[in-house]
């Protein structure tokens, strides 16, 4: 059980702000294409990762990351603070 | 040392004159301040979204190594999040030092990291739609000094 | 834009607001402001001369020459003269601009610059005399970035 | 006719802020020669020139910058200002 939260336009086409997720994925990357397999909202918003940034458990991370002991993901677009 | 992240306006003349009021051991005071900008004369208005909980730990591991590398007195960061109109200040950051050129190269070095890797995203409303704002080579590049 | 020389005290945080307020045209607002520092706990007081007429010119001339080299919207300059204690403000630089990196790289380029090219000299009195403040090597080294 | 004007420690030296004096110099140096003849507290202030600075009609230049027309020099030390 995995919390997964998207945000910006990321969140947009997703349809949602956060879900939790039932996932024996070992990696970012692994969770990812679960979620793609899902449906086509979840295809077309990871359709391009060099477009994504995502955080593990609100750290940036990479998206070979492992999701060992990890609570929660969460994808967004780059950053645009300040 | 503050960070703070809210929705609600500052007071940038308050809090600047908060953080430099008193001192007698920092010889320079900078601050920035970032405002919403309307270029073209069409937006309506800003929206800001960020990650609560991440956000407030990611500028302050930002804080805690502008205070590793440079010799800071104080260091504080405000970012709002939500609506804002043309012409309103999304964030500040102030800076104290000994010396001028720490205060300076903390705050760009601040500014550098919140545009770039503090989890804000910046949308724009305008008659025509609603964009979100695409991240800036630059601003990427901008990391690459530090 | 302004450039003023004073020995009445500023009001900084006032300086700041009217300075940053109501642009939308502007999205980075930058200031420094320069307070007399008290290291040893001795100070009892600064005395600044300057050159009346040239200060005023030089510093005019430092200005101009930033908003040649940078995209800005405005610049102000404060510095005081005569007797100031411990903790008070000598002087604010404020700089207005489109993007961070413009109003960053002229307020350093105004302060490098009124560090060692704006006709004013500190002396500091403490308890066991009067001294007048030496011109730093790095403060010099400083302006050959620019 | 000239006003020469002193700023910071050598007007303390001086002992005074300024004066208007009658010189045939061409230049700063030659000014100064001339000021450093008159007495003990010229030759000290201007005994290291590289300690001091000057401007000509509010202007910064050097010490052999040309006197020619101008109507105000000034001897100061290195700034300390901001």
């Amino acid at each position: 059980m995995i919390d997964v939260l998207y945000f910006a336009w990321v969140r947009e086409r997703i349809g949602q702000p956060k879900e939790t997720v039932e996932t024996g994925a070992t990696t970012v990357a692994e969770l990812v294409e679960e979620l793609k397999a899902r449906e086509e909202r979840y295809a077309l918003a990871f359709s391009d990762l060099s477009a994504l940034r995502v955080a593990v458990d609100q750290e940036l991370a990479d998206f070979d990351a492992p999701l060992q002991g990890a609570r929660e993901v969460a994808f967004f677009p780059p950053m645009t603070g300040g | 040392m503050g960070v703070r992240v809210q929705q609600e306006p500052f007071d940038f003349a308050a809090e600047a004159e908060a953080f430099a009021a008193g001192r007698t051991d920092m010889g320079a005071i900078v601050t920035f301040t970032g405002v919403v900008r309307d270029t073209s004369g069409t937006l309506d208005h800003m929206l800001i979204e960020h990650y609560p909980g991440m956000t407030e730990s990611a500028i302050g591991g930002m804080v805690e190594e502008a205070r590793r590398r440079w010799s800071l007195g104080d260091c504080l960061v405000i970012h709002r999040y939500g609506r804002l109109a043309p012409g309103e200040r999304i964030m500040m950051v102030a800076t104290a030092a000994p010396h001028r050129a720490d205060a300076f190269a903390a705050a760009e070095f601040l500014m550098d990291y919140l545009k770039s890797r503090a989890p804000f995203w910046k949308k724009e409303l305008t008659a025509s739609g609603a964009e979100w704002v695409a991240a800036k080579d630059e601003d990427e590049e901008a990391l690459k000094r530090w």
